[in-house]
């Protein structure tokens, strides 16, 4: 299957463990990620502070391209798709927003083509053959399925999944071996932004999520948005130390689990190159070789 | 040859000061079929009246047109006026020369000729009218209540205290409803066993009322005074005549199944009765429980059953009795708090429904009235109550209000606060609505008087930390996200529709609402009765009430019956479609525009003259054409317009008589 | 009239005859309309009635035949109106939900919006028709629309679209 | 089902195949009558056929001229509980299905033969195609006991309400009302009311036609152009949500009155309006003007 993949701003920075393992996954399971000819930003959090209209005209530039390439846009970023999702959505159902985005855009767009969120193209067209490929399953580790506040709302467009309960990275979890815990902080909100800008209120909901994910008994957590993965990972220490308690919480994208499920080099998947170290959790697993051997970028 | 007499009222000089009243009656003498026109001061007054009676009487008038103030206003007087002159009421027709003419005009001469118009469309109209009956159907004098909770009971008891029969139809083992598994009653705190029971008995002992237990609905033929209502008796198991009641079977019951009256909380016997006040006080056995029915093998009721009144062979019965009215009182359900997945998705065997609670702090529930947490039996220190579960939210559940969720969460933080020491109650709420007698004053006193703590706003999350529920909400009027560290959790759900309403009420040919509520006939004016006549509402099956409100509105539609009941027979509205059977193609098209289903087809067979096209000659043929309810119809016309040959036709209103109107001009 | 590749077309005359029907300039300012209504009795008819206790004047150029439901207005009177010579109809019943009879303005919804729609096809100008709905209570909106449809009708002078205006008398009126 | 089509591989042969199967069906008694095509008297033509003997059905026929509607036939043997073998067009079958739902033809007395069509010609050019083909998105029977595939269909617009019907109508759309009353006008004079249109209608299936009838009159008797816009007008209102574009009523006007146009117009009206599938394209639909949605659109505040 072919896709048009819409990196994003992120996927080339903050979130590169993302797109790197993504890339490295994606022709083993025979999903063809084309990236998006001369895409722009889809404006995410700040254009649709500014101008609702702009907002959509944004994303509808890079889905008009997919579609005049034939091809859904698959997504990796949870703000991206929440954004090219709200786009499709309101072209679809005000033919005056269309006429408006066409106009805007200087170009037609129609949305034939679904917009779909990397993570769901992985569970419908590769689950099988996942199966086949998995050398190394990763028995025994337990992991909390973060999925944020995006992935699955609001349940108007985003109806991949349930907003309240999403079973999507669990599934993936339980696909490459390892045992999901149920926990109540799937959705809770990771702060986005905040946590830079209003430390006090930010760093309260990261760390109800971490303390949470401890409880649970989880070894890890499992997300699939570079922003979430941002907050979880890069200021879990600091959280760490000033609760007086590590947290140890190696966060992984779930697309790092496939492929080391299906025996690639962690270096590959970027596993290095997080902020806690992902690399030992794994190693101590046996599901790869020990820590001293691949430890050459360590921590960023 | 058709006489018509005009009669033009000045009525005062609400008409006369701009409609030249003497023109109009001279002009009316030229028009085609007008024998004689007259005017006159106050036509509906005694002296008006008599000069239409004689006028008729002397110039042998065959049709009146009067012309005066709006139909709405005097048609039935001026009916029965010409009615006492001989002429059937029907061939009278109005000219609205006042509210649509006198009053809304200044210009006398251009009034005067509208006026004019007026009385040209009515003497056209007339010209076409012909006589019309009312038809009589007798009423049959027996009134079915379906549902036996507190409103079906209460309608029950008000028909039979008449004297009419009244059959009370219940598909559980027990009447009761409801309020029967309620432990305590909001405003006033008494207990629901206390003031239900007794009227239980009322009923079971009433002389007029049958009690049809254990039985449901299958089918409803027929209109008012008139339906045959086809009951199916579900297989008890247990001869109800042999059957002393003992309980002796039950308690010897080796198979034990989850009791649905105790909210699954505590288990029951498959030959059992609901509950120890049942009434009628007979068991039954559930045969999907009975290790009988399951393996072949048990009987032990049966033989340790003294009066032998167990038999396994018991088959499922249907009966078709004739009713005159029925009163639906099927009640309401609730809203299943499972589909909330920030609750839990029903995962925490603490977080429970008010209803759930209901059982807890109840006397004869499973924990003995003790307020113990489902999960270990401990007794709760912290509860907190959330409101508005499944109403007032448009996402989950429904966009109204089930009215008395505000009541009885006070009632159960007045409880927990009364009954547990220490304790602490926190109410999350969106609004508090306490509009009925007593009832504000009830809430302030679960804030004032048992310190319940109100929260105002949502819960977002329900969760478990080292064994405890976590709520985490939203104080609004703070504007703080709160968290409680709960030990019970008790869920205001939403009441909704029966699940199978919708079924029921095609069934029954009558309307629901999008949430499945059956339709008053009118919201404000009409609000016991449906859309089909005879058939009257009582209880939550029309929407959202509480106990005095259900009673009362049972009453209502008890009064209804009895109304239609104390009748021989009924005359209906001779307004009615009428079929032309000759022109009639059988297509059916009126059939779904009715909204009284009151169109049916009928299979005629005819000889045919000649021979079926290539086939044999002289043969039967057999055709569908449609047949009016005329006891059903009211008359609004909508299958004329759908039928396009004109088979159809409305009395009173026919295509030709509306021609002619716009002919006329 | 000629026949032109299997198609009627219009000769010049003909053209003529209807093109030039009558127009503001031939009739006076003060010409009243006549407009035919047709009232649901249980809202629209209530209506007017509370128009008039109420005393609010409009124009005298209506005339109202009484229907139980507007679900009973067949569009053939409709046409038969315009036939006959009333220069404008209004067929005006209960708020779509408010019906007396539960659903039949709602079934005159969907017949009328395809009649004023067929109607506009074959050349009726839609200021000459209107469907609307007014309630027991609306008394002054009853005004409102009487006097904004004589307003609208008055400059387009009277209608001949439809119209039977033919010798009846000689050919076509048996059965009349 | 399967069994029941028949793949053949052009349209030579399906004249063939109508013979064999309408040969079947009489000899066993399945059916007392096959309405059918043959050859008629005039090159270029082909008339009704109907069949009643085994040794006949060799003069079936199907060609780019069998142009008639042949389902109103079935509606002279209403009631007789006799049954029918009938062939039919794609677009004929909607109209078999309209008579099922109008409970003029009850489904199991018909033993219905579906032919996947492959065009017609013009009646009266007999060189080019027919109009109607061009509107057509049924050229393979909607409804059927056995189906004659033909592999060479012909669709003109490929869904409902296509570009080719909007052309048509645009033609008076694009016209003042003024203009357009002139046209209608100058067409309805035209008209002589000799009522073919109605009767070779599929679902003007009244037992008696309310123009027939002389209380109420709703038309007069005399030609009147007045009273012929009625007709028409009121035609159109009656088959509004039923009408399946078969084309029959513009086809048997001996004075070629666009009568399709307003057929046309309301199908498109009814298709925006109420987004409802045209009509009788399955069984089980109920007719536009007998239903209604509360969420239907509202002009009339």
């Amino acid at each position: 299957m072919r896709y048009a993949y819409y990196p994003g701003c992120s996927l080339n920075s903050s979130g590169l463990e993302y797109n790197m393992s993504a890339q490295a996954i994606a022709p083993l399971l025979g999903i063809d990620l084309f990236e998006l000819p001369e895409w722009n930003c889809c404006g995410a959090s700040s254009a649709h502070l500014q101008d609702h209209t702009l907002a959509l005209a944004l994303p509808a530039r890079n889905l008009a391209i997919g579609e005049d390439l034939g091809l859904s846009l698959a997504i990796p970023c949870a703000a991206c798709l929440s954004r090219c999702k709200a786009t499709e959505h309101a072209v679809r159902s005000s033919e005056e927003t269309h006429t408006l985005i066409e106009s805007l855009i200087d170009r037609p767009y129609t949305a034939a083509y679904p917009v779909k969120s990397l993570l769901e193209v992985f569970i419908e067209s590769s689950m099988d053959l996942l199966q086949d490929k998995i050398t190394k399953p990763l028995t025994g580790l337990k992991a909390a399925a973060y999925y944020g506040c995006l992935q699955a709302r609001p349940t108007d467009y985003m109806d991949m999944d349930d907003p309240e309960y999403p079973q999507t990275i669990d599934i993936i979890i339980e696909a490459v071996g390892a045992e999901p815990v149920d926990w109540a902080h799937k959705t809770e909100c990771c702060g986005n932004g905040h946590p830079t800008a209003y430390p006090k209120i930010g760093s309260r909901l990261v760390n109800r999520i971490l303390k949470q994910a401890e409880i649970s008994g989880a070894e890890c957590i499992v997300c699939a948005c570079p922003m979430c993965f941002f907050n979880l990972d890069m200021r879990q220490k600091a959280l760490g130390q000033k609760r007086g308690r590590p947290f140890n919480l190696p966060v992984y994208y779930y697309t790092q689990l496939m492929g080391i499920a299906m025996g690639l080099p962690p270096q590959k998947l970027g596993i290095d190159k997080h902020s806690v170290n992902a690399l030992d959790l794994l190693s101590q697993k046996r599901y790869i070789p020990t820590a001293g051997s691949a430890a050459e970028g360590g921590p960023a | 040859m058709k006489k018509v007499g005009v009669f033009v009222c000045h009525c005062g000089t609400n008409i006369a000061q701009t409609v030249n009243c003497e023109q109009l009656a001279e002009a009316a003498k030229t028009l085609p079929g007008v024998a004689y026109s007259t005017e006159y001061k106050y036509m509906c007054s005694d002296p008006g009246q008599t000069m239409i009676k004689k006028a008729i009487e002397e110039h042998n008038l065959d049709r009146v047109v009067v012309a005066a103030c709006s139909p709405r206003m005097h048609e039935a007087t001026f009916r029965k006026c010409v009615n006492g002159a001989g002429l059937n009421p029907y061939l009278l027709e109005i000219a609205n020369i006042r509210e649509q003419c006198s009053w809304v005009h200044s210009d006398k001469t251009k009034a005067t000729a509208k006026a004019e118009d007026l009385i040209r469309m009515a003497v056209a109209k007339a010209l076409k009218n012909e006589k019309l009956t009312p038809s009589v159907i007798p009423i049959h004098k027996r009134a079915l209540v379906i549902g036996g909770g507190i409103a079906g009971i209460q309608a029950a008891l008000d028909i039979a205290d008449t004297g009419y029969q009244v059959d009370l139809v219940e598909r559980e083992p027990s009447i009761g409803g409801k309020m029967a598994q309620i432990d305590k009653t909001f405003p006033t705190m008494d207990c629901s066993a206390c003031i239900l029971t007794p009227k239980m008995v009322d009923a079971a002992q009433h002389p007029n009322i049958t009690i049809i237990a254990y039985s449901e609905v299958e089918k409803v033929e027929g209109y008012v005074g008139n339906f045959d209502v086809t009951i199916r008796r579900k297989a008890t198991c247990v001869d109800p005549v042999k059957c002393t009641g003992c309980g002796l079977c039950s308690q010897k019951c080796p198979s034990k199944t989850d009791s649905e009256f105790e909210c699954n909380m505590s288990q029951r016997p498959a030959i059992y009765s609901p509950f120890p006040q049942a009434i009628p006080n007979k068991p039954v056995i559930d045969q999907e429980a009975c290790r009988y029915f399951k393996t072949g093998k048990c009987k032990i009721c049966q033989k340790i059953c003294a009066s032998d009144a167990v038999n396994f062979e018991d088959q499922d019965e249907l009966v078709t009795i004739r009713y005159g009215a029925i009163v639906v009182a099927t009640g309401y359900s609730l809203y299943d708090y499972n589909q909330y997945g920030e609750y839990g998705y029903g995962q925490y065997p603490d977080v429970i429904s008010g209803l759930d609670f209901e059982r807890l702090v109840n006397a004869s529930g499973p924990t003995m009235g003790k307020i113990k947490r489902p999960s270990d039996g401990q007794e709760p220190k912290t509860v907190v109550f959330i409101k508005c579960v499944g109403s007032r939210d448009a996402n989950r559940g429904h966009d109204y209000c089930s009215r008395a969720c505000c009541m009885y969460t006070a009632k159960h933080a007045t409880m927990v606060r009364d009954k547990i020491k220490d304790s602490q109650a926190v109410v999350f709420y969106m609004d508090i609505r306490t509009p009925g007698k007593n009832y504000e004053e009830f809430y302030l006193r679960a804030v004032e008087e048992y310190g319940v703590t109100y929260v105002r706003g949502r819960v977002s999350r329900i969760y478990m930390e080292s064994g405890n529920l976590i709520v985490q909400g939203e104080d609004t009027i703070l504007g703080t996200q709160i968290l409680v560290v709960a030990d019970m959790v008790v869920l205001a759900t939403a009441m909704e529709a029966q699940p199978d309403a919708a079924e029921f009420a095609r069934k029954i040919g009558i309307t629901f609402d999008q949430n499945n509520f059956f339709n008053e006939a009118h919201p404000k004016l009409r609000p016991v009765e449906t859309f089909s006549a005879g058939i009257y509402l009582a209880g939550a099956c029309q929407g959202p009430k509480d106990i005095p409100d259900s009673v009362a509105q049972a009453g209502a539609a008890a009064a209804k019956v009895v109304a239609l009941l104390s009748k021989d027979e009924m005359a209906t509205e001779p307004i009615v479609a009428e079929v032309n059977t000759n022109h009639c193609s059988g297509c059916g098209f009126c059939v779904p525009v009715c909204p009284y289903k009151a169109i049916s087809l009928k299979t005629l067979t005819e000889r045919v003259h000649g021979s079926v096209a290539w086939g044999p000659a002289g043969k039967e043929i057999t055709r569908q054409v449609a047949e009016v309810n005329k006891g059903l119809c009211q008359g609004c016309g909508a299958c004329t317009v759908n039928c396009r040959s004109g088979a159809l036709d409305l009395l009173g209103f026919t295509n030709e008589q509306i021609l002619a109107e716009v002919d006329s001009l | 009239m000629t026949m032109d590749n299997g198609q009627w077309t219009m000769d010049n005359e003909m053209q003529r005859q209807q093109g030039t029907s009558v127009r503001l300039d031939s009739v006076g300012k003060d010409w009243d309309p006549k407009i035919l209504v047709f009232a649901c009795q249980y809202c629209t008819y209530a209506g007017a009635d509370l128009a008039g206790l109420s005393r609010l004047q409009y124009p005298t150029t209506t005339r109202v035949i009484r229907v139980p439901c507007s679900g009973r207005t067949n569009p053939q009177f409709v046409i038969r109106a315009f036939q006959k010579g009333f220069d404008g109809v209004l067929v005006a019943g209960c708020h779509p939900g408010d019906c007396h009879f539960s659903t039949g303005n709602y079934f005159t919804r969907r017949r009328y919006l395809l009649m004023t729609r067929l109607m506009e096809f074959v050349g009726m100008d839609p200021r000459r028709f209107r469907v609307c709905w007014i309630s027991g209570s609306e008394g002054p909106k009853f005004q409102q629309v009487v006097t904004e449809l004589t307003d609208a009708i008055r400059p387009l002078g009277p209608n001949h679209k439809l119209r039977d205006t033919e010798l009846s008398s000689l050919v076509g009126g048996i059965g009349r | 089902m399967n069994e029941n089509v028949i793949q053949v591989s052009g349209k030579s042969e399906i004249s063939q195949i109508m013979r064999e199967i309408a040969r079947d069906l009489l000899q066993q008694k399945t059916v007392s009558l096959v309405i059918g095509w043959e050859k008629g008297i005039l090159p270029n033509k082909s008339a009704p056929a109907f069949i009643t003997q085994s040794h006949d059905t060799d003069k079936l026929v199907f060609d780019e001229y069998c142009y008639h509607n042949l389902t109103k036939y079935l509606l002279q043997r209403k009631g007789s509980g006799l049954k029918t073998a009938i062939f039919v067009k794609g677009c004929d079958s909607r109209s078999l299905v309209g008579l099922v739902q109008d409970n003029q033809v009850p489904r199991e007395d018909i033993c219905i033969i579906g032919i996947s069509c492959p065009g017609l010609m013009e009646e009266r050019n007999t060189v080019i195609p027919a109009k109607k083909c061009e509107t057509c998105y049924t050229s393979i029977p909607v409804e059927y006991d056995f189906l004659i595939d033909c592999p060479d269909t012909k669709t003109g617009d490929d869904e409902p309400g296509g570009s080719f019907a909007h052309r048509e109508l645009s033609k008076v759309e694009n016209m003042t009302l003024d203009q357009r009353d002139t046209y209608w006008q100058t067409m309805f004079q035209g008209c002589i009311r000799c009522y073919a249109c109605r009767n070779v209608c599929p679902v003007c299936s009244c037992k008696e036609c309310c123009f027939d009838l002389t209380s109420p009159d709703w038309v007069g008797k005399g030609n009147n152009t007045s009273d012929n816009s009625f007709y028409h007008l009121v035609r159109a209102m009656h088959v509004a949500g039923r009408c399946v574009s078969c084309g029959e009523c513009e086809r048997v006007c001996p004075i070629n009155l666009p009568v399709m146009l307003l057929n046309s117009k309301l199908s498109l009206s009814i298709e925006e309006l109420f987004d409802e599938p045209p009509a009788s394209m399955n069984l089980d639909d109920t007719a536009t003007l007998s239903q209604f949605k509360p969420e239907d659109p509202e002009e009339f505040m």
